[in-house]
């Protein structure tokens, strides 16, 4: 009985202490049933700190409801998290964002409430729980609406961890390819012979060349509209190096408009050592790799007029192309120059094939200027991908045949067998 | 032989004149490709026509900007024309600043080109159509308007109190829509699917680009929507469709569109053929 | 010894080992390395775009000097940007931002740059066209193939293809998820894997022709 | 409706039939839009990039959050200027040397991801003749593109099979294109005849 007692009273003070802070937010028990469902919060593994995940667990009952996670710190500041979520969704996750920068910091104690309402909830009531210090969970009316505060979670702290777990595949896969490549390094050093096959476009460079300085026009050589920072540009700019060589032997001129302004100062560079080695540094005019524009369709603009103006007998598209790619291709083919061209967007390449003499498609552009120099060291690199490729058929080959007793013969061990493949493939 | 020397020979300004006019020609003569309709396009359209009761409304998303506007732009006028020629209200409602743009153009088009040929039975702005203010928020927005529509909005994209308006009679929220046609290129069809048909029960139809269409191809075998329009090919069916019932008289966008593209497609085929013929007569030739 | 290419070649070996640990570890300040490399291009990048107008812009003068052939066009190209540039700085003043939507800047951008663009991009149109025309022949087994794919796909995209037989589009959805599909896929492992090869021949400085 | 007033449209409209003069032939009337686009497009782009990076990636951060960190980058591409003075040109090198660095570096992981998503995607999730036909597909233009093996007797029959597979994906996505690049010339014909010359409504 005098346990009842307190407790009502209690409840009272409750019910007037809230009341006296706002007419209409009311403090009521169990009207709005919410067994099985609570709130954690936890570090999230494997970032740099500065994030915090909050799961929930719930009936299906409450599948429709909306959830609002507010947040207390260490010295009492109270922030909303997220509001009206759909409880179904099960996470949240507190982070920065790009338009909000970090407000999580590492090492500091996060506490968090779930906030449970069947509607969506009201901005007044925001800003009202917002400024209290803290919230003891039951059920509440607010003009009208109940909601249902939950007990609030463990101390969380978020801390940035010093490995990415999930990355040890790649990982593992590092070391061995690190390996492979490794092996064939020695292997070239030790004097073996590597073999590299024919890749058609690449032993018509000679002949493009040749056959535009008989024409006495000069050679056009586009790097696409990628930027230093791209493979396929890199490997355009390696190509540019052995094509200029040709160029410096043959005594004609090289013209290589481009896009990107680093792009244009490290084809100068390229072009003026490839010169020099071909012993000509006095052919080297800094004028004539110039830089057009960066605007994908001014550039093509731009270099489609000079094509018209300039006529190269030969042209050579090399690098990271897109919508621009047939732009330019056609107009090297109306003005009669032979076309190489090489690119590792796939959705260009039937273009290039379609407009061009020889195409370079993927892999092969990125193995040409291996292919034009014949290094030993280079090509145990070629050698150590070929190796990867079979690796990779393998693991291929080996998942179809498991998914073949998983699935066809519905064994129960290739079934998870399958599974832990897919998973570690999952990056 | 001298047609396969010319076509030997061609020159490509005769193939860039001849395409040219394979695409502009329908824009000025509108043939009329046969068509058939596709079932998603069917069901939006038997939806609107056979299962709401003349004043239901109709409640329409333009949820895209200028770069997918040659798509989606037709769906709007065509699906608003459409609850117009049923007696229906038809409201745009749009999450994005860009569309009310967009919502605007259509309902002016429409407007007009309705009245231009059912003088008799005039439509007019404020009474069976208009557009809700755009309001910031995206899905807050969404479920604030399954509680209340006027409430979210206040006013309409003219400045006009909507609790004032004929058009909104009735309407408080989504209990009181009989068909949402969302129209856009990007994820935001997901947030009206997940928010308003999933938790207010709100029936939708799709209308999003080619490309994003197959993407939502589970949706309508969920049965989470009722139906899809897909790209220029949808907008052009529903044309097809509204076109039989003879009610309604403005240009068809996207059936003039697609004329453009199948005749730009013959012509492609055309010419690969030709090509190939005058190929192998000259191996043939040469080979003698 | 800085004329020399050791140092250059030891400061991308170290730069790229970084980003390549980077990857692994979270932890401040390698999590963020990626994107600050990024915004630190994009400075370098800036810095280096005024030598590029420096090539464009002197290339143009020097044409314009010598009265070249096509030196109105030269012309019509230094006043295109020198009246963007001082516009855009006005509107600046004006507005505090150029890309306010009353400023003459965005009349630029609008009725100058954005119908130039789209209808250069348009142009592929016509240049798909012709390159279908020439490349689609029957030369050998492989092209026949090209071409008749090609065609199904292009008669599976339109109306027309449905009025053949309803099972076109169908058909054409198939060719685009399986064999195009893995042959996307083929290509993509290779071109990986040859991306593999020239960062690890940079980084190892085994290819240096881009130092020169 | 009739012919449009609005200088802005007329101007539109004029350098929009300037470029596709080009079809015809190189002409002034092309050269001026040209070079128009090449000449305005970089003013833009400067403005962007005073914009975009002097402000906010440079300016900002160091006059406000007193980040020092953005003078490397700052005095790399200082070091790009070197190349005006013959004898300190070899310091530009320093800043290339590094974006190649980070460029190949970071395409390292990337590739790896990249590398992984690939063959997780042709991991046969359901038995079908499909996965099967993918599964042959990607194994045999991977065959393809062996370097160090010559291309005869085995390898060179499933190098073919792979050429096979790369010809239909070429003429596949040739295809699905045209109607992409048709759309574009309708949408400036639309513009040309209805904003500008209003023939259509």
């Amino acid at each position: 009985m005098l346990k009842r007692t307190l407790l009502l009273i209690l409840f009272l003070i409750l019910s007037i202490s809230l009341f006296s802070e706002n007419d209409s937010l009311i403090f009521l028990e169990n009207q709005f049933p919410c067994e099985g469902f609570y709130i954690t919060g936890r570090d999230i593994p494997n970032d740099g700190g500065s994030g915090i995940e909050i799961n929930w667990s719930f009936p299906d009952s409450l599948d429709n409801c909306f959830l609002t996670v507010l947040r207390r710190d260490e010295f009492g500041n109270n922030s909303v998290v997220a509001t009206d979520l759909l409880v179904s969704s099960k996470q949240v996750r507190d982070v920065s964002s790009d338009e909000e920068p970090s407000r999580v910091k590492d090492g500091i104690k996060y506490y968090y409430t779930g906030i449970l309402s069947k509607k969506i909830i009201d901005e007044n009531l925001l800003n009202i729980l917002k400024e209290k210090s803290y919230l003891k969970n039951g059920t509440y009316i607010f003009n009208n609406d109940t909601f249902y505060v939950t007990s609030e979670t463990d101390a969380v702290i978020s801390k940035a961890s010093w490995f990415n777990l999930s990355r040890i595949p790649v990982l593992i896969s590092l070391i061995i390819i690190a390996f492979v490549f490794l092996y064939y390094l020695n292997l070239a050093k030790s004097g073996k012979e590597l073999y590299i096959r024919k890749i058609n476009g690449l032993d018509a460079v000679e002949e493009a060349v040749g056959r535009s300085t008989e024409m006495g026009k000069p050679i056009m050589y586009i790097l696409g509209i990628g930027y230093v920072t791209d493979i396929p540009t890199i490997a355009g700019l390696t190509i540019l190096s052995r094509v200029s060589k040709k160029v410096a032997e043959y005594e004609t001129k090289i013209l290589v408009p481009s896009y990107d302004p680093v792009v244009m100062t490290t084809a100068q560079e390229v072009v003026k050592e490839a010169f020099t080695e071909a012993g000509r540094p006095d052919l080297y005019n800094k004028n004539d790799i110039m830089y057009i524009t960066q605007d994908q369709f001014g550039y093509a603009a731009g270099v489609d007029g000079m094509m018209m103006r300039e006529k190269p007998g030969a042209v050579f598209l090399q690098g990271l192309f897109f919508a621009e790619s047939l732009i330019l291709a056609e107009t090297g083919h109306s003005i009669g120059a032979i076309q190489i061209s090489g690119t590792t967007e796939t959705a260009q390449l039937p273009f290039f094939v379609a407009a061009c003499d020889y195409t370079l498609i993927g892999e092969e552009m990125m193995a040409a200027s291996v292919y034009l120099q014949k290094e030993p060291m280079m090509l145990s690199s070629i050698a150590a991908e070929d190796l990867l490729k079979v690796f990779i058929m393998l693991l291929i080959i080996a998942g179809f045949v498991i998914s073949i007793f998983a699935f066809g013969f519905n064994i129960g061990l290739f079934k998870n067998l399958f599974d832990h493949l897919v998973n570690a493939l999952q990056v | 032989m001298k047609f396969i020397n010319f076509i030997n020979n061609l020159d490509k300004r005769w193939i860039y004149l001849i395409l040219a006019l394979c695409i502009i020609i329908p824009f000025l003569f509108p043939v009329g490709f046969p068509m058939k309709t596709t079932p998603p396009v069917k069901s939006i359209y038997d939806f609107i026509e056979d299962s709401i009761p003349e004043g239901g409304v109709v409640l329409i998303g333009a949820d895209y900007d200028p770069s997918t506007m040659a798509e989606l732009h037709p769906m709007a006028k065509v699906v608003a024309a459409h609850a117009l020629s049923n007696n229906l209200r038809v409201l745009f409602v749009t999450l994005y600043p860009q569309g009310a743009g967009m919502a605007q153009d259509v309902i002016d088009n429409v407007l007009r080109e309705w009245n231009k040929s059912n003088p008799d039975n005039p439509k007019e702005l404020g009474k069976d159509i208009t557009l809700l203010a755009y309001v910031p928020g995206v899905s807050a927005v969404v479920l604030k308007m399954g509680e209340d529509i006027l409430q979210t909005f206040n006013e309409d994209g003219y400045g006009n109190k909507l609790s004032e308006l004929e058009v909104m009679k009735g309407i408080k929220n989504y209990n009181n829509i009989n068909l949402m046609v969302e129209l856009a290129g990007s994820s935001v069809v997901l947030t009206w699917l997940i928010y308003a048909n999933g938790r207010y029960g709100l029936k939708m139809g799709i209308g999003t680009t080619a490309v994003s269409a197959a993407e939502y191809y589970s949706y309508l075998q969920s049965k989470q929507a009722i139906g899809m329009l897909g790209g220029l090919k949808g907008a052009a069916e529903y044309e097809h469709l509204l076109d039989e019932k003879k009610v309604y008289g403005g240009r068809k966008d996207a059936s003039i569109g697609m004329d453009a593209q199948s005749s730009a497609h013959i012509f492609f085929i055309i010419l690969i053929i030709l090509g190939n013929i005058a190929y192998f007569v000259k191996k043939r030739k040469e080979g003698k | 010894m800085l004329k020399g290419k050791g140092i250059p070649i030891f400061i991308t070996f170290l730069t790229g080992m970084i980003m390549i640990i980077s990857f692994f570890i979270p932890h401040k300040p390698f999590g963020d390395i990626e994107k600050i490399s990024l915004t630190w291009y994009s400075i370098i990048a800036g810095f280096t775009m005024l030598l590029g107008v420096d090539s464009l812009i002197g290339m143009h003068f020097r044409k314009l000097k010598r009265k070249d052939e096509n030196w109105f066009f030269s012309l019509v190209l230094i006043i295109g940007f020198t009246a963007t540039v001082v516009v855009g700085i006005i509107e600046t003043v004006r507005f505090g931002t150029a890309f306010d939507e009353r400023s003459y800047f965005t009349y630029i951008y609008n009725y100058f740059i954005v119908p130039l663009q789209s209808t250069m991009f348009s142009l592929l149109a016509f240049f798909i066209a012709s390159a279908a025309y020439r490349a689609f022949r029957a030369r050998n087994f492989d092209a026949t193939l090209l071409l008749i794919t090609a065609i199904i796909v292009m008669l599976g995209r339109v109306p027309l293809g449905e009025q053949i037989s309803p099972y076109l589009p169908k058909f054409t959805e198939w060719i685009m998820q399986v064999p195009q599909m893995a042959a996307k896929r083929g290509i993509g492992l290779g071109i990986s894997l040859g991306a593999l090869g020239v960062s690890i021949r940079i980084i190892l400085g085994i290819e240096r022709s881009y130092l020169s | 409706m009739a012919i449009s007033t609005n200088f802005w449209i007329w101007i539109a409209a004029l350098l929009t039939l300037a470029i596709y003069s080009f079809l015809y032939k190189d002409n002034p009337f092309y050269k001026f839009a040209e070079y128009l686009l090449v000449g305005i497009s970089i003013g833009y782009g400067i403005s962007i990039y005073w914009h975009n990076t002097i402000i906010t990636k440079v300016y900002n951060p160091l006059v406000y959050d007193k980040n020092f960190l953005v003078l490397i980058p700052l005095l790399l591409g200082l070091l790009m200027f070197s190349r005006f003075f013959k004898n300190v040109s070899y310091l530009s090198r320093i800043p290339i040397a590094f974006v190649v660095g980070a460029g190949t570096g970071l395409s390292v992981p990337s590739s790896f991801e990249f590398l992984f998503k690939q063959i997780y995607a042709t991991m046969p999730l359901k038995l079908d003749i499909g996965s099967l036909i993918i599964v042959v597909g990607v194994i045999s233009t991977l065959v393809y593109f062996f370097f160090s093996l010559e291309h005869k007797g085995f390898v060179g029959k499933v190098s073919k099979v792979g050429i096979t597979f790369i010809m239909v994906a070429f003429g596949a996505a040739f295809g699905y294109t045209i109607m992409a690049r048709v759309s574009l010339f309708i949408g400036r014909i639309q513009f040309l005849l209805s904003d500008w010359l209003g023939i259509i409504k």
